[in-house]
This record gives C-alpha cells, structure tokens and sequence, in this order.
C-alpha cells in the first residue's frame, strides 16, 4: 500500500501530529476571540506545524527543549497533555503551570520541555546550559532550542551560540524563520546573510531546509540527533516557513503584502503538503480525514473539559516564589 | 481643553516636541506601525523613517545607539516596549547613560528619555508585568518619571524629552485608554507633587495609576468624612519631600501606597524620609501598601492577590487613624 | 579554630561544597588562574577545568547558562568578577531565574549562587565600585547574602551552595585580606542576623564592610560610656525582622547604615520596617547612614567623600540619643 | 633623502606617535608601581602602538572615536593633551575628567575622544549611535570604536554590528586583536573563524592587517577613511598585535608560555619595525633617537607636572551627576 522507501508510519505520525497541533491552536484561538477565555496574548504556530512535527519525532522524552513564546506546537510535539497546555492557557487549575504561567511560558518538565520563554532570544543561553550539565554528568541526552528568525538580533545568540561551540555541547539551535517579527519583516532588520551564515561563522555546522516540508524536517533532524548522540559538535538548522496569522491572535497583521498569507496558504501549507505526499504513498483520503477529525474532536473536547476547569486556589499566588524566605511564609 | 487619552496624550507631547525640535528621534520595534500600544500612531506619518525609527530586536543596541546618538546631539526618545524588556540592556542604562557625565567630568550629556510601559496588564505574567522604579531612583543620574493621567503624561512627556538628563520614563500600560483634559499649556517641573485631593486627616502618597485608585479611595473616605489628601508624587527622582512633609504635619497619617512589590519599593523611601525627618509629627503608624514579594502569575485571580485596591487604600487610611487615636 | 582571610574562607567554602557534591560548578572568566581576586585559587588544580570552568567574556551566558545547568542537575557557582558586570546579565538573573520556578508552576528550581564583588575598592570608579543589594532585595525569587567576615564568607557561602534558591552572593572586595577565625561547624540559616555587640542604648544596623565599620563605632562608643547594639543583617532577603525589632524596642534608638546610596538603598527598608511596626517604641529620630546620590569618583579624595565613616555611624548613634533627650 | 614612493613625513609622524605613546605608558607604569600615584588600575598597549597611530592619523578632530580600558594610545593619538591624561591618571585637577573617570573613563570630547570604557565590548553600540546621529543630521564625519579581540564575545557585538550595517552608518569598528583577554588566552573561549568572519557573516566588509605594522595600518584605513567619507556602508578591521604586558601594570602575566613576550618584543615591536623602515628610507638614526628622547623628555615632565597638582576641589564629587534632582543642589 505505502510507496518503496517511504516510511509511511512516520509519515502518518507527523501527519497527525500536525493536526493534533493545528487544531489545538484553532482552539485555542476561538477561546481567545471567541470565548473570551484566554486573556493573555496568544501566538498561534499555525502553518508552521512541520518544523515542531518533524523535529520532535526524533527526541526522546528525556532529551530537552526550549522554545519560545510560539511554543504551542513545539511543547505539544514533545508530548505535553493537550488538556493541560489548554488549562494552562485558561489559567485553570492542573494546568501545567498551575495557571501562574500561561501561553507564552508553557513547560512541562515531565517530557522534557523546560519553557517557552517571554523575552525573545533568552533561551539561547539557557539551552547551552541545560547542555553543558547534561555534558558535565557524563549523560548521552541532546537538547534542542528553537527560537524565532528576530531572536538572532539579540546578544544571547552570539554569547549562547558561542558557549556551545566552545565547550562542545550536545546541542541543536534552530532558527524557526516565520520571516515576520511582530508587525517588521525579518530582513529589513537583518544585516548579512541571515542566521545560518552567522552561526556558520561561529563554527557551527549548519543545515538550512523547507520547514514545511515536514519529511524533510524530519529525515534531516534524524541525521543531526544521530550525529548529536554520537558526541558530535554542535549543529544549527535553520528552517524557513511562514507565520500565517498575525503575531497575536488578536493582530489582523495588515502590514503584510495583500494576498500574501493566503498565498501561502494555498501553495505551502505543512499539513496539505504531506497529505500529497501520503496519498502518493499510499494513504486513503478518509484515513487522512479521520485523522483531522480526531484531532478536531481531542481539541474541542479539550477546550471544553479546561473551560470547566476551576481556576487555582488564590493561595497558590505565594507558593513556588523560594523556599527561604518565602511569602508563603514570610510576612512582608 | 481637548479630552485625550493618555496614550494620545504622549502622541500629542512627542508630535510638538519633534516639530519644534528637528533632533528629537525615536527609535524602537514596530514604531513604524504606531508602536505596541499604538503610542507613536501617525508620526511615522507626518516625521518619516528616518525620524520614526523601527528597530532589531536587540534592546542593548537600542538602548546603547540612542546614548552614542544623545552624545552626538541627538534627542532620542527611546521605546522599550515593556518595561521587562529595558533589562536587557541594563549595562547600557545604568553603566553608561546614568554615569557617563559625571565619569567623563561634566563633558557629556544624555539627553533621551526611555519610555518603558510597565506594571500589571490583564494576564500578562511574570515577565510582562513588573514595576521596577524604586530601581532607578537608586541610581544616580537617572530621573524617574510616572505619570499616572493623560495630562501629567503629556507635560511630563514634553518636560522628559526637552530636559538634558535621562529620563526613565515608566508609562503604566494598564491606563493607555483613560481619558482626560489636557491643557496643552500647563507647565512641569520634575520634582513637584501634584496635591490629587485636599484633606487635613490623612496624607496618602501614590504615583502611577495607583495614584489613581488613592484618588478613588479619596473619595471613599470623604463619604465617610475623612478627609484625605492624596499627594500623586509623579517623579520619583526628584521627589517632593517638601509636599509630603508638609501634608503629614497637617494630618499626622500617612499611608503610601504602590503597585510594585512592596519590599525595597520606593515606598520604603517615602517612610523612610517621614520617619527620619518627621517621626515625631506623626498620630498613627504609617501604613505602606504594595504587592506582596510574589511573582506576578496569569491566572486572573491569582493576579488579583498581588494587587493594591482602592479598598485595601481605604483600610490603611482607617488603620492608621484608628490606631492614632 | 584556623584563621582564614575572607577571600581563604570562601575557598573553603567551596572546596568543602565540591568534595561533598559533584554537581557543584564554578565557573566565570579566568577562574582557572584562581579568579580576578584569588578568591578560586587552587581549586582548578584540586578539581579540573571541567569543574573549575574558564567562561568567554559573556555575562550573559555565564549567567543563562548557569541557570539551564541548574535546570538540568548542577548546581552552579557563577563567578561575576565585579557586582557591575552582572549588570549585562539582569534579564537573565531577574527575568528569568528569579521567576522561573514560580512561573513554571513549580516544575524547577534553580540552585545556584551568583557571587557579585561588590563595593569601593580603592579608585576604581563608577563602573567597578557600586553596591545594588537593594535591588535584588526587590526581586521575588532571589535570596541575598551580604557576608561581612571570614566566618559568614565561609558558612554563608556554604549554606548558599547547598540551598535551592538562586542566591546573589554579594561578597565586599575591599576586605579580601581581612582575617579572622573560622569555624567550619558553624551552621548559619538565612534570615537571621549576627548581634556584633550587644548594648541598650542604641541600635545600629548595617551589613557587609559598614557592620565592620559599625563594630568600629560600637567600640568608640562604648569608651563613651554608650552601649550600641550593631546587628549585622547579613542576609537581606530573607531578612531579620525580628532582631531589628527586639532590639529597637529594647534600646529605641536606630541608627542603619550601609555603603550603597541611601534613595531607595535597603536601609530604606529598615527604617520604613520600623517606623510601621515601632514607631511608637522610637525614643529619638531614626539615622540612616548611606551614601549621596552621587557616583563613584575615581580621586581618593573625592571617593572619600562617598564613603559613610565610623565616625559618622558615631555620630548619628549620638545625634539620635541626644535628640531624643 | 626619502625612498621612492615613501611617504617620509607621514612615517615619521606616525613613528613619533608611537614614541609618545611609548613614553607615555612608561610614565604611567612608573607612576603606578614605582611612585603608587595612580590608585586604580592601569591597563598598558606597549607593543600595539601602530593601530592607535596608524588609525588616528587618518582621522580628523571632528571625526569620533571611542575606545576600551586599554585606551591610553588612542586618546593620545586623537589629539589629546598628554598633560590632562597623566594628571587623569593620578586624579587631579585638571585632569581630562576632572580626576572623576582615571584610565578607564578617559576621554576628551574636544577632539572626539567620546570615551574609555570600563565595561568590555559596551562601546560597540555606543558607537554606532554616535554614527547613527551623524547620519540623522546629515554631517560628513565618521566614526571609530575600538575593541579587543575579548570584546567579540559578548552580545553588544552582534547587536551593534547589526545595528551599523542595517541603517548604513559611517563607523569603522576596528577588533584590535592582543591575542588575551585579562589571562585568558582569547581563542581557547572563542569559537568559528574569529573577529573577521564574524563581521564578514554580519555583511560588512571586513579587512585583516598585521597590526603592528604602522604603515601597513595606516595605508588601510586611509582607504577605509576615504570609503566612509564617501557614504560608503560601515566596515570592519581586524588588526593583529601583541600584548606585552600584563593584563594590568600589576600583572605578572605567568600564564604566558615562557619567552613569548621576549620574543614578541625582539621580532615585533611596532617601534623598532618602524625605525627600520625609516632607516631604509633615509632617515638617519640620530633624528630617530631625538624623536625618542623628545617624547621620553615630554612625558617625564607631564609625569612631574601631574604629581605636584592638587586633587580635585572635593565639592565636585557631587557635581556633574545630573541637572534635575542633582545631590549638589538636592539633600538626601
Ligand atoms: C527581548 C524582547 N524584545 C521584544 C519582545 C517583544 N516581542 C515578542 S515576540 C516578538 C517578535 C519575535 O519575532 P521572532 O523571533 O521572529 O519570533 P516569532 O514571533 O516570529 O515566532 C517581539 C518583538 C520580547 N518579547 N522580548
Ligand atoms: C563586561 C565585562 N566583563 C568583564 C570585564 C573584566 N575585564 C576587563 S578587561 C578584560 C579583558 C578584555 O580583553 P580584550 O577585549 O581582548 O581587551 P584587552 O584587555 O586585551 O585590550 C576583562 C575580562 C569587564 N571589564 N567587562
Ligand atoms: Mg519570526
Ligand atoms: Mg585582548
């Protein structure tokens, strides 16, 4: 039934991943301006699903991520509980951050995802070290950072970049390149040649690819965690997409070319690409329909079961600050 | 007199100030699309690209530039998006713009002001809500302004950006759609409270839109027949002593109230100062009100219990007459 | 008991934590060479460079990267070199290691001491001479220690390696050479002061070198037949309350003094503290002793002028007791 | 009496610099260690005169420099008064910053000296806002940062260079390369190809010299001069030199391997590879050694001169803070 050399299995699994990721944003962003649920920002991943999808196919729960605040797919792909990343956006109760965090700085340390990030670009560091401890106690696990095509303006990308080259991480650094930041397009900030050739030029081997060609994704991040298991340096990718909605759900993004989102939407989207390449493999439309439809119904199902979520008890305002002097604790 | 919200109300103070003075420049993410808060709306417009600058995301370069720039004869107003974000280039703010004129021994200048949205925004966690000007006024060379209405926020605007010292310029992003009259000709001088509400029974000192919650509070109390009177200090650094002395040798009680966390907020300055200069005048314990040393979460109620109320102004006015009594 | 330097008992603090925990980290620019002031000598050799790490000059990865090692299983020593250079890494160490255990529900922790040299040092000037303790006294998340002698450099030191709290270790580097005796049992728990003397005439607060100063002034003092209490805080956050307040009531007398600027340093704080829960106890005008708001000269004589004195701790002690006649 | 094509007075000129600025730096270690006059730390370019006398040469007063903690030469060759540094150095009256900045904060903004900084790699964007305002107002004069190879490392570089090259500015930034970083060998903490091909992956154009060449540095930024002068975009040089001494005027330097800086000092001093070029273009060894003793004779005086000033007034301490709210004016 599959086409010879095409992993079908895989290729079904990061089809479904996409979905599960797509629809969990629609959820999500129906919360947001429909429900009125959701009352901080959030940034939908929506059309970039590939670059989570086939990225995490290769990590192991105990391998690490960082990722930012478009981490939705990101921490989903790493095996999150969509209930509980939903929660979290609700700021209810058993959600994954207890409702302190929110969207922009989902985690879930159980699966190894170790936080979005509200300030663009701070990860950077921060993974080095998470790779640097894993080096120090001898451990075979590799992280991964994702950050945004803006991220690689700030400081951190030199210093954390840098670091990883110097002390040899086990570590993966990837530019996921919406081309937006915010309402600015990317490269009328940029100097030079962009994030590859400037991570190239700190010594770091570096692969750029189609990140919404989610095989592609994935068959190049298999080779990179391979070489990253072996002890190998430390690698860059630099993945090219394109950010869909506005850069909040709530931005009609109206400093876009006109026609240009929707023209990617019809020529590039992740998610319709690998459907073609699965019904050449082989897969039926109504599989690949029911797949859609599970996801739909996991989302709608998860959105409605966190809407009825209590929020957190008020005392947990206090709690989780530090253990010495506390204000759980501590009058103040 | 125009009613303007306080978001136009700095549009308004930047406009006039950019066209009486062709070195005044702006620079920041996105201001060429009105800013995130839509505080530069029409001004990429009328002043041009060159003038109206966006930026890379990279805070210490934009903090830094403007200073060479001030240096240079610039007047940079610089737009740091939320005040978090300014501590990404704390090097360059507290290094190097607040102590080059005096390590240089007087042959420089930074003229700039550096807007920094702060404070707590509906659900927008720990790192998007923080109100950090007891930091600043901490630091020599620096003045620190917070203006709490559309009209402090248009004269105190226009006073920052033609001043020849930097300015930390917190904007409370909670309040950009208040409205109010602004006169456009009404004067500021760093340094001078405004007196909100008249009282003689209780001196409550506020700034930011806290000061506006004492104002409410104010009211509160006056049905109740107190009378308070709210000092809304606007600048921290300098900061109106002689007002607030002034008021607690009338009225004896003193509450200071704040949105920033309440240890090591400037709120301890302000009692400090009364107890050190005025101790003896007082009728009651001072009351100080500021959040609890927590972390701003998202969940909207867990939000609710690091904030200071008009309510919890209200009980701190009575506590300290109570207990005076 | 041996007698250490305050630079020697922070080695041993170190070496002891690295013996007993192979997760300890140090690591910084140039700590293979024993540090910029000596204060890691010989632990490169004891412990190798995979332990003992040399860092490019990158405050903001040192920092980041400590904090996603602390995240991942180590417990990091991160070595600042000056308190001021740490200003290049304040999204890391307040944005991002203060608040992320809170923001992540609990889920991390980030055991790890960031040592910041602090203070004058002789001529060193605006950039390498400041004192921020009040500012990360501000910061829920962060813990902070402000050792002022060989014994707390080496039990504080201690504690703050083995705690799971990020804790800014804010060692004075004008008393590397200061000897004393140390003893390696002596336990210490954060938040609770060290009473220098004892007395019953007047409370003197203060940490870091000023409690050396203040010990000075109790000894001047007390040949004057007055009995000053100098309570060395030692931690700021937490920090001792209830000494402060034990003593004032016993004495009603205060007197607080540090090295960093007085606007909004944590003497501030103290007094404010004080004023709201004692006031009624304070038999003379608080004192609180701290620098102009001025910066850092590099002329000793003009440096000089910054400095808060023995004798001007004696002076304020005598001016409260008088003035409360 | 000159070699064909030799440019004698230049080379001269640039040969005395070098000698000024030799001298100069003794005066000031003698101060320190020998008379302990100067109280903080001094941080010595013997050994890499030729980048702050072949750079300087080239540019004219209005022009902007600014500079690191090892910043003596540059300010020297800028145009300053060797008087008002020395007396700098020992904080006295009259010194370039009243006494107040000492050789870390010196600078001279009456000849574009805009600074000395005591914090690595925070002149970078600093610099490139001085640009940026001479670009805003339409003059035709440029500017100079320089740096050390240490300075590569930290974020200011990336976001500095960045900044520069996206609005175009008339900055040179020049990486003055010592090969140590206080007692760090820079390349063991420095990953990829280094300064250059940082700058290069920033898209600027980017030259190499051997830094220790006076002329050699000279000639090159002649034509960077000319290139800026002539609304060319932002441009990079990397200057390779030597440091001879100790990281301070205190620093034994015993992490060098032994007999480096002899042999460095031998085969590479900027001085003694100037005379030699002067002597093959004819210029006799008797006017070389006057420029020499001249410049010994200059700074011996400027030694003595500073030493019987007074210290400044103490009331300065509390001036030049600030205009509003300023401890001068305001009790605290
Ligand atoms: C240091 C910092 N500066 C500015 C912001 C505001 N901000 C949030 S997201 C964003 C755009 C980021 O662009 P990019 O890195 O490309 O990520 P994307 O949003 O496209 O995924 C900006 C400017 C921030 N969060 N942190
Ligand atoms: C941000 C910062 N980190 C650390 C230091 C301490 N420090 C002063 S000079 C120096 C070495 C700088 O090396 P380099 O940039 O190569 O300049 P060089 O001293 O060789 O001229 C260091 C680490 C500092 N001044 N600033
Ligand atoms: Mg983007
Ligand atoms: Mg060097």
């Amino acid at each position: 039934m599959t086409t010879a050399g095409h992993n079908f299995e895989r290729g079904r699994s990061l089809l479904q991943m996409m979905e599960r990721i797509r629809a969990f944003e629609e959820q999500a962003c129906l919360a947001a301006e429909r429900d009125k649920l959701v009352l901080g920002a959030i940034h939908p991943s929506i059309g970039q699903e590939a670059v989570a999808a086939g990225i995490m196919h290769n990590l192991e729960k105990e391998d690490i991520l960082l990722s930012t605040h478009r981490g939705h797919g990101h921490t989903l792909a790493k095996g999150a509980s969509s209930l509980a990343m939903m929660r979290e956006l609700l700021g209810r109760e058993g959600g994954c951050c207890g409702g302190k965090g929110g969207s922009m700085h989902i985690a879930d340390f159980d699966v190894g995802m170790l936080g979005a990030n509200g300030v663009v670009g701070a990860n950077i560091t921060i993974a080095a070290g998470a790779a640097h401890a894993i080096k120090l106690a001898g451990d075979k696990r590799i992280v991964v950072d994702i950050f945004g095509d803006g991220a690689i303006n700030r400081g951190p990308f030199l210093e954390g970049i840098n670091w990883a080259v110097v002390f040899k991480l086990p570590i993966l650094f990837v530019c996921e390149d919406n081309q937006y930041s915010a309402t600015t397009r990317t490269t009328t900030m940029t100097a030079g040649d962009g994030a590859a050739a400037r991570a190239a030029s700190l010594g770091m081997r570096s692969t750029t690819v189609d990140g919404n060609n989610v095989e592609l994704v994935a068959d190049t991040m298999a080779e990179i965690a391979a070489r990253l298991r072996a002890g190998g340096a430390p690698e860059f990718l630099h993945a090219k997409t394109y950010r869909r909605t506005g850069h909040t759900s709530f931005d009609p993004a109206g400093y876009r070319p006109a026609g240009e989102p929707e023209e990617e939407e019809k020529r590039n989207d992740p998610i319709a690409r690998q459907r073609a390449v699965l019904q050449e493999a082989g897969m039926t439309l109504a599989d690949m329909d029911q797949l859609h439809e599970d996801a739909q119904n996991e989302m709608i199902d998860v959105l409605k079961q966190a809407a009825d979520t209590p929020f957190p008890a008020t005392e947990t305002a206090f709690e989780d600050v530090q253990d010495i002097g506390s204000p759980a604790v501590e009058a103040y | 007199m125009p009613k303007l919200t306080y978001r136009d109300a700095s549009i308004a103070a930047i406009r006039q100030s950019m066209q009486e003075d062709s070195t005044v420049w702006c620079v920041g993410e996105d201001l060429g699309r009105g800013g995130v808060f839509g505080q530069y709306k029409g001004l990429r417009e009328e002043f041009g690209e060159a003038r109206i600058s966006d930026a890379p995301i990279s805070e210490a370069a934009i903090m830094g530039a403007a200073f060479g720039a001030a240096m240079t004869g610039a007047r940079p107003v610089v737009e740091m998006r939320f005040s978090d974000f300014a501590l990404c280039a704390t090097d360059e703010l507290v290094n190097q713009i607040a102590k080059a004129r005096f390590m240089f021994g007087g042959q420089s200048r930074a003229p700039m002001v550096v807007r920094k949205p702060m404070g707590l925004w509906r659900s927008s966690a720990a790192q998007h809500s923080q109100s950090l000007e007891s930091w600043y006024a901490h630091i020599p060379g620096l003045v620190v302004a917070c203006p709490g209405t559309p009209q402090d926020n248009y004269s105190m605007l226009k006073a920052a950006i033609a001043c020849d010292d930097p300015v930390v310029y917190l904007e409370h992003k909670g309040i950009w759609d208040n409205e109010g009259d602004v006169n456009f000709d009404e004067p500021y001088e760093f340094g001078k409270a405004r007196i909100r509400t008249e009282g003689s029974d209780v001196t409550i000192v506020s700034w930011s839109n806290t000061a506006n919650l004492a104002v409410e509070a104010a009211e509160k109390l006056s049905r109740e027949g107190i009378g308070a009177e709210v000092i809304d200090l606007r600048s921290l650094w300098p900061w109106d002593k002689e007002a607030v002395l002034g008021s607690v040798a009338k009225t004896g009680h003193l509450v200071v109230a704040h949105e920033a966390v309440a240890v090591g907020g400037f709120g301890a300055e302000v009692v400090a100062t009364v107890a050190e200069q005025a101790g003896h005048q007082l009728k009651g314990p001072v009351r100080r009100l500021g959040a609890p040393r927590s972390l701003v979460p998202y969940a909207p109620n867990l939000e609710d219990m690091l904030r200071v109320t008009t309510d919890m102004i209200v009980a701190a006015a009575k506590d300290t007459l109570e207990k005076g009594k």
